[in-house]
């Protein structure tokens, strides 16, 4: 807290740019959607010149361990630290709020929250929330594949791990595309963990269940969809059993563009967005440039807008995910799609 | 002169009454160690005769593949880390020792990554890798003497570490088509990753029967004392354990590897759970000295079973976890339950 | 040679911890000095709480010669369990939680017990058991403490620089070690961890001492429950799961040994605090975070060699 | 015959902290003889043998092997240089073969491109176990074998690791027949006069009879010294017991004239108590009654003892204790009931050899050393301090570990731990002077005269046939799991050896 001498209550920061410490923190980056994350908010450092400011924090899926570690950054760095968090689970995300509302720091989250929790509700320095609205990229993707199939035949569904939100999203919007699809049935879901091995296990059992009345499977992200694809050719029905899964896995898009891989459609990626408008918003609060409780509800709580999704029609027009040249900083709202209530 | 009474028998006492059944020498000498691990095939004949009501495609030739494919990285697993616990140590390392090994063989094949092609020779680097994190551990375990428990904590997260350096932006695929054909092409209907671990179970079955250092881990596990007072050396056969053990983990990660076709850093996310439960409801005793190879496959084979089992009998997600735990502790307690005696020790 | 058998007191006395601790803080200040302010040290000790804990019960237990691998797990079952009737039925739901999770504690001991299976497969097993049940009660969702939480919010206050939430800690610690010093039932726990049939001859009790040390895993994994809940003001089914190979590093850190019968509870305090301390301290110096769990690993393995206590003759397996 | 000496040691001493083990000590071991070492216990003979065969360094002096000096790396070290040795702990493994423990560390003729071949394993062990005993088989599981049977195969494993280096190597005997009945010792005799012929044999024991038997020359150890030199054919067993002790111990051994009569309140009490190992056990023990139970191996006598202990559990029968049923279902509700258990084995059982003697002693009743629930270190010091003094415990201080002191030291903290409860009722005794050398075994005697005198029921499974006889008021034989005889003894009325023996056997 070199420049601002203000009480930690004020409305909006007024930290010098110079005196900003840029922290993302995720996951790991053995993660190609984290990767892409860091490529985004790296890019959003490089656009101010401040790259040596800028620190990724890994959190190794232990909520425990990001906690400690975002308390101990603030502890150090105090008003000045612009902080986009993806939370392990939303269950550390309360505990994060209040420390950064405490120490007078800047804060983006995204994807998790938990129920009741809002930052036009909480805390100024909470300047935003973003996250990926799961339904539409269940219920689109759900919708290709059901399509590639004609309308009929029986799937199995590979969910993610079920406390995570955009697990359960993501399968909303499949049962709502089965609503529409009365020719075709749903054999079973099971979790397989976001776990390529674990899917790749767990559809060949399904493989064995039910035999040839599989004829399509829905992932509700592109690892599990991937090992289902590997389950398939094992069991020799390559291109017989269509896919369709989410999150934009470079591997997915080649698979999409390989006509007899049966791979139907995925999502684009989202990584780069949120990490580089994440910390935009963030810095802006920071520096004062917006003032996030004058900011209007869907400029604090929103998906990012939906994108269309990807089929064998636009997979080789697909920009790389760590491509954040799209992005425009200046409009921070540039990507905001409907509020999360 | 004194005559002497009965002596103290303690070592006799501890051990539970054993009848000398009639196994034929050469069965036993085949089964290896001292005792088939009937205990465990039972449970896995519980588990199938339950599955017989439940859902009978448990017991269709498919399926049995189907448990075969998925049981063959954790069995390769389990034969290093049965001798490891054999010397009465343990390997937690396993996962980070897989990860590291799985994106150093991916990057080493032919690939979409790195320009390197090394081909099936990338199999060996991939267990050198093992073995070399395995040799970390072993070395700190053997000459700090340090509990293995912690150290191999320690050694995961290198192993981890290492896997997250190599990875880049994406994870190498590989397009080397011969090392994916190693997990894929069938050979008289089972997978060529069955016929690996299958190969790795015998030799481990020979390492064990007829080797200094297979017979030497029954010593050290059943006194380490008495290995040393007899001039075995000790240090070099428990680091030894860890490197065979590493290398182990190594080629299960060329396997997993070359199954799922890509380096993979979470390639081993809850292998640790089944190969180290597996090994324990075979009957190898993490104590050290009884046990065996064969035990423990059919330990790995049980838990993979079950797994596959719970898939088909539809159970929730939900509780999946909790009715593998309450197994887990149910097999373990049909597995021991014959040696229970009052005053017995067990921690 | 002189100072040998000093330093060996010193040693055996459980400094060895201590020593590995200041190095490491004096490390982290060296590269970061601002690390050396209070408020710093003070969210260090913070964090540290809900580990310590855990690290303590585990060390009662690993102190017979077990290892619990379920308290973290069910450190997460007493979580959401606590926030989910923590509105409802008001601060009296603090005690029933904790009571429950001491029952599960039993639990596990007795069944350890009398089946006669091994420490580590039942608590691997029960591990399962209770990451099945937080998801369940959870509804595998996070659940955010409204109403309620005033009664537990206070356990993060600091009083004049010191939290609160660590001295409840060190409370905890001191019964425990006025437990074990004052009565008979420390020598009674290190005799079962060092040679538990010779306790048994001797009348000792050891199968109720070693139920009763996973209960008090348990009552403590219950504890770090309502430590948790109170700092993040919610809990989630998996929260509190990832601190069970820290909480056990930190044990062992703390020079007790693994195979039972040597160590204590003041050094697990030590324990506690260096892996508390390595879980940040990379960030603070600015380790690329890559070569993180590479420094963690090589750390924790140096800090045990440091600690560890060899007088047991040569099993170290 | 050429007599100069296969192995010699110089003016040796060894120092363990606190303990000066070994103090200026020369010895000589000549070819083809069997050198008999005797000394109390703590005298220094297991760490003199220890520093033979390379287990242990001297601080000073030197060690000669066939006259040339040697510093053994380890034990492997010692078997190339042709030195073996039997130690006083059992050391075989159960979980592997007959053969393999008799060739540890000794296998590699047996292998080929690094593998066993295990037919010519076990002709190779079969070689050296016919030497000792005609009954082994190589490829038996150890886990099979009667203890006495492994003694043998101790000994067969000590000739096998002796004779890699050597064709006539030198062997050590740490009290192996301290666990052996008569007839297996008789047969260990003819081993040791066999292996005479082709090796030099140094022999332990704290039993003169057997050394003046079978040794050619003795060394009197005292106190980390060698105080004496003799043969056999010149000495008597009190001239030995005194060099010894250094003091005239051979009247009142057992202390005879302190026997009490018993009182007639009847205070342990059997009723056709049956178990796995044992059925139909009857008997009575009256206050201040020393009562021996004597069997042979696997007689059931000791799950006896154990089964009032509730140690073993029962099947039926009942067992009364000062008129009250007691059912004991654990050994900690025995202990609670007033009844104290000395173990015959005290490293397994009967004491933490990792705790101090402070903390072994207060163990079973720390209630008894402390203030209401709470312990008090200053009245534990005393207490400990006390019986330490009065045992005549050797040791540093109270705070040694319990591991540092020798057998015998340990075995009286053992028996001190039970003594400390005053309300004591029943101690049954598992062969508790096994190991003990004359002097602590009588002190032991006499310190189960006097408790018994207090009116203590002692129930004794002695060591030996005339410990039994003489320290008793009744024998009681037990075979195959039955009591089969009674016999009353009192001071001048003792039974029989023979008579005793013959309803053992
Ligand atoms: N490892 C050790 N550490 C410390 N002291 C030891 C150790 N080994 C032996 N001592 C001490 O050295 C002395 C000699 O012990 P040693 O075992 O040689 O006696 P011993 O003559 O064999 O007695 P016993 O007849 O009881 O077997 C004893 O006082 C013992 O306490
Ligand atoms: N793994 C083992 N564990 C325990 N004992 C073993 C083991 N392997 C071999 N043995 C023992 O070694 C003995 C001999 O083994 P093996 O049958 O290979 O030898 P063999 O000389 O060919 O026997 P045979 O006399 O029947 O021809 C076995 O009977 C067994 O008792
Ligand atoms: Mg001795
Ligand atoms: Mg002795």
């Amino acid at each position: 807290g070199a420049v601002d001498k203000g009480t930690a209550a004020s409305d909006s920061g007024h930290c010098k740019p110079s005196a900003v410490t840029l922290v993302q923190s995720g996951r790991g980056l053995e993660n190609e959607y984290y990767v892409a994350v860091n490529a985004g908010a790296r890019a959003f450092a490089k656009s101010l010149g401040v790259q040596g400011k800028y620190q990724w924090i890994a959190s190794g899926g232990d909520s425990s361990k990001q906690l400690s570690q975002i308390q101990s950054i603030l502890a150090k760095g105090g008003k000045c630290v612009v902080l986009n968090v993806d939370p392990n689970e939303s269950s550390v995300l309360p505990a994060i709020v209040k420390a950064v509302d405490k120490s007078g720091a800047w804060l983006v989250t995204q994807w998790n929250r938990p129920n009741g929790m809002a930052p036009e509700h909480e805390s100024a320095h909470w300047a935003a929330h973003m996250s990926v609205d799961g339904v539409p990229q269940g219920y689109a993707t759900a919708k290709a594949l059901f399509k590639a199939m004609g309308g009929k035949g029986a799937i199995v569904a590979l969910q993610g791990i079920l406390d995570n939100a955009p697990a359960q999203e993501r399968f909303q919007g499949l049962k709502k595309a089965l609503k529409e699809y009365p020719g075709i049935t749903l054999l079973a879901d099971q979790t397989a963990g976001w776990d390529r091995t674990k899917g790749q296990n767990v559809t060949q059992t399904y493989l064995t269940k039910y035999g040839r009345k599989i004829t399509g499977i829905w992932a509700a992200n592109d690892s599990m969809g991937l090992g289902a694809l590997e389950a398939v050719k094992n069991a020799g029905r390559k291109g017989q059993v269509k896919i369709a899964s989410i999150d934009g896995l470079a591997e997915a898009i080649d698979q999409i563009q390989d006509p007899s891989s049966g791979y139907v459609a995925t999502t684009p990626s989202t990584g780069a967005a949120q990490g580089g408008l994440g910390m935009a918003i963030a810095y802006a609060a920071a520096t004062g440039h917006i003032n996030p409780d004058k900011e209007p509800q869907d400029h604090r709580s929103f998906y990012l807008k939906p994108m269309p999704i990807i089929t064998r029609a636009n997979a080789s027009a697909v920009p790389s995910p760590t491509d954040a040249t799209k992005l425009d900083f200046k409009d921070l709202w540039s990507q905001n799609g409907r509020p999360i209530k | 002169m004194n005559v002497r009474l009965e002596p103290a028998r303690a070592h006799d006492r501890r051990t539970p009454g054993r009848t000398g059944h009639a196994v034929s020498r050469p069965v036993r000498s085949v089964l290896g160690s001292h005792t088939v691990p009937t205990p465990a095939l039972s449970v896995l004949a519980l588990i199938c005769l339950v599955m017989l009501f439940v859902n009978p495609a448990f017991l269709s030739p498919g399926n049995a593949g189907a448990v075969a494919e998925q049981s063959a990285v954790p069995a390769v697993l389990a034969v290093g880390l049965t001798f490891v616990i054999l010397m009465g140590g343990i390997d937690l390392s396993l996962e980070g020792i897989m990860a590291a090994a799985s994106m150093s063989t991916a990057l080493l094949v032919a690939n979409d990554h790195s320009g390197m092609n090394l081909g099936l020779w990338a199999i060996a680097v991939g267990c050198a890798v093992g073995a070399v994190l395995g040799l970390v551990a072993g070395t700190t375990v053997a000459l700090l003497r340090v509990p293995s428990f912690i150290v191999t904590i320690g050694t995961w997260q290198i192993g981890l570490g290492i896997a997250q350096l190599l990875f880049g932006e994406t994870p190498p695929r590989v397009t080397d088509e011969s090392f994916r054909g190693l997990a894929d092409s069938k050979a008289a209907g089972l997978p060529g990753i069955v016929w690996i671990a299958l190969l790795v179970v015998a030799l481990g079955l020979v390492l064990q029967h007829y080797t200094r250092f297979g017979r030497y881990a029954y010593v050290i596990g059943g006194s380490e004392e008495t290995a040393l007072l007899s001039g075995v050396p000790v240090r070099r056969y428990r680091a030894a354990s860890f490197v065979l053990a590493g290398a182990t983990a190594g080629l299960a990660a060329v396997m997993a590897t070359a199954r799922s076709g890509v380096g993979n850093v979470g390639i081993a996310t809850g292998l640790l759970f089944t190969t180290i439960a597996g090994v324990v409801i075979g009957g190898t005793f993490l104590t050290g000295g009884r046990g065996g190879v064969l035990h423990s496959l059919v330990g790995v084979i049980v838990m993979v079973a079950i797994g596959n089992a719970m898939v088909l009998a539809g159970i929730s997600s939900y509780v999946q976890q909790a009715v593998q735990g309450v197994i887990v502790v149910a097999a373990a307690s049909i597995t021991l339950w014959r040696a229970r005696e009052r005053m017995r020790v067990i921690k | 040679m002189a100072a040998t058998p000093r330093l060996r007191r010193l040693h055996e006395a459980g400094a060895a911890p201590l020593f590995v601790l200041v190095a490491l803080v004096v490390a982290v200040g060296a590269y970061d000095p601002s690390f050396l302010q209070p408020p710093s040290l003070a969210s260090l000790l913070e964090q540290a709480a809900p580990l310590t804990l855990l690290a303590l019960g585990q060390a009662m237990v690993v102190l017979t010669g077990r290892i619990d691998l379920a308290n973290a797990a069910l450190a997460s079952l007493a979580g959401v369990t606590l926030a989910h009737g923590l509105g409802t039925w008001g601060p009296a739901w603090i005690l029933v939680v904790v009571v429950g999770a001491t029952l599960c504690g039993l639990l596990v001991g007795v069944i350890h017990i009398t089946t006669q299976v091994p420490s580590f497969i039942i608590t691997l097993g029960f591990l399962g058991i209770f990451a099945g049940m937080s998801l369940s009660v959870s509804r595998a969702d996070s659940i955010l403490v409204v109403r309620g939480y005033g009664s537990i919010e206070w356990i993060f206050y600091r009083i004049f620089g010191v939290p609160l939430s660590y001295a409840a800690v060190l409370l905890v610690a001191l019964a425990l070690t006025a437990c074990m010093g004052a009565f008979p039932l420390g020598r009674r726990i290190r005799a079962i961890g060092l040679n538990e049939r010779a306790a048994a001859c001797s009348g000792i009790r050891t199968g109720w001492i070693v139920i009763a040390m996973f209960a008090t895993s348990g009552a403590l994994a219950g504890l770090a429950a309502v430590l948790q809940v109170a700092q993040l003001q919610s809990a989630g089914a998996t929260t509190s799961d990832a601190l069970l190979l820290p909480a056990i590093a930190a044990v062992i850190v703390g020079g007790t040994a693994i195979s039972g019968g040597v160590g204590g509870v003041g050094r697990t305090l030590c324990g506690a605090l260096v892996i508390a301390l390595l879980r940040v301290g990379l960030d603070l110096v600015g380790i690329d975070a890559a070569f993180q769990p590479i420094l963690y690993g090589g750390i924790v393995i140096l800090a045990i060699a440091a600690t560890a206590d060899r007088r047991r003759g040569t099993s170290v397996a | 015959m050429n007599d100069a000496p296969v192995m010699e040691v110089r003016q040796a001493t060894k120092s363990f902290p606190g303990v000066r083990a070994l103090n200026d000590v020369s010895i000589e071991i000549r070819p083809h003889e069997v050198l008999g070492l005797i000394g109390e216990n703590g005298a220094g003979k297991s760490t003199l043998l220890k520093i033979l065969c390379g287990l242990q360094r001297l601080d000073s002096g030197s060690l000669l092997l066939r006259g040339s000096e040697v510093a053994f790396q380890g034990v492997a070290d010692a078997n190339r240089g042709g030195v073996a040795m039997v130690f006083q702990e059992q050391s075989l493994l159960e979980n592997i073969t007959v053969a393999e423990n008799v060739l540890l560390g000794n296998e590699h003729p047996s292998l080929r491109f690094g593998l066993y071949r295990w037919r010519d394993m076990n002709r190779r062990a079969q070689k050296y176990l016919d030497l000792v005993s005609g009954s082994l088989r190589a490829a038996t599981p150890t886990s099979r074998l009667s203890f006495a049977k492994r003694q043998m195969v101790e000994v067969a494993k000590a000739l096998a690791s002796g004779s890699r280096g050597h064709n006539e190597p030198v062997v050590l005997l740490d009290e192996p027949t301290s666990v052996l009945e008569h007839s297996e010792i008789e047969t260990l005799f003819c081993v040791i006069r066999e292996l005479r012929t082709r090796a030099s044999v140094v022999f332990v024991s704290h039993r003169m009879e057997e050394v003046l038997e079978i040794c050619d020359r003795v060394y009197v150890m005292r106190d980390g010294g060698v105080v004496g030199e003799c043969r056999p054919s010149e000495v008597t067993t009190d001239q030995l017991f005194s060099m010894m002790v250094g003091q005239d111990l051979s009247a009142g051994y057992y202390d005879e004239s302190h026997q009490r009569p018993a009182r007639p309140q009847p205070r342990l009490e059997l009723r056709n108590l049956t178990g796995e190992n044992f059925h139909d056990v009857s008997f009575t023990i009256a206050r201040g009654e020393v009562v021996s139970l004597m069997g042979v191996q696997d007689s059931g006598r000791e799950d006896v003892a154990r089964a009032v202990f509730g140690a073993v559990p029962t099947k039926s029968g009942s067992i009364t204790l000062d008129g009250r049923r007691f059912v004991p279902r654990s050994p900690a509700h025995a202990v609670r009931a007033g009844i104290g258990y000395v173990p015959s084995e005290r490293k397994v059982d009967g004491s933490v050899i990792a705790m101090d003697v402070c903390e072994n002693l207060t163990l079973a009743h720390p209630r008894r050393v402390g203030r209401g629930p709470f312990t008090d270190p200053g009245r534990e010091r005393r207490t400990v301090q006390r019986w330490i003094d009065e045992l005549r415990v050797r040791t540093p201080s109270p705070y040694t570990p319990l591991r540092s002191l020798s057998g015998g030291n340990q075995q009286k903290v053992v028996l001190a731990k039970w003594l400390l409860d005053p309300d004591l009722r029943v101690l049954l005794l598992d062969t508790p002077t096994r190991g003990l050398d004359v002097g602590a075994k009588a002190d032991v005697y006499a310190l189960i005269r006097r408790l018994a005198a207090q009116g203590l029921a002692v129930l004794l499974l002695a060591d030996t046939l005339d410990e039994g006889i003489a320290m008793s008021h009744r024998v009681l034989t037990m075979k195959d799991g039955r009591l089969t005889a009674e016999f009353s003894s009192d001071v001048d009325a003792r039974p029989q050896r023979a008579d005793v023996l013959e309803r053992m056997v």
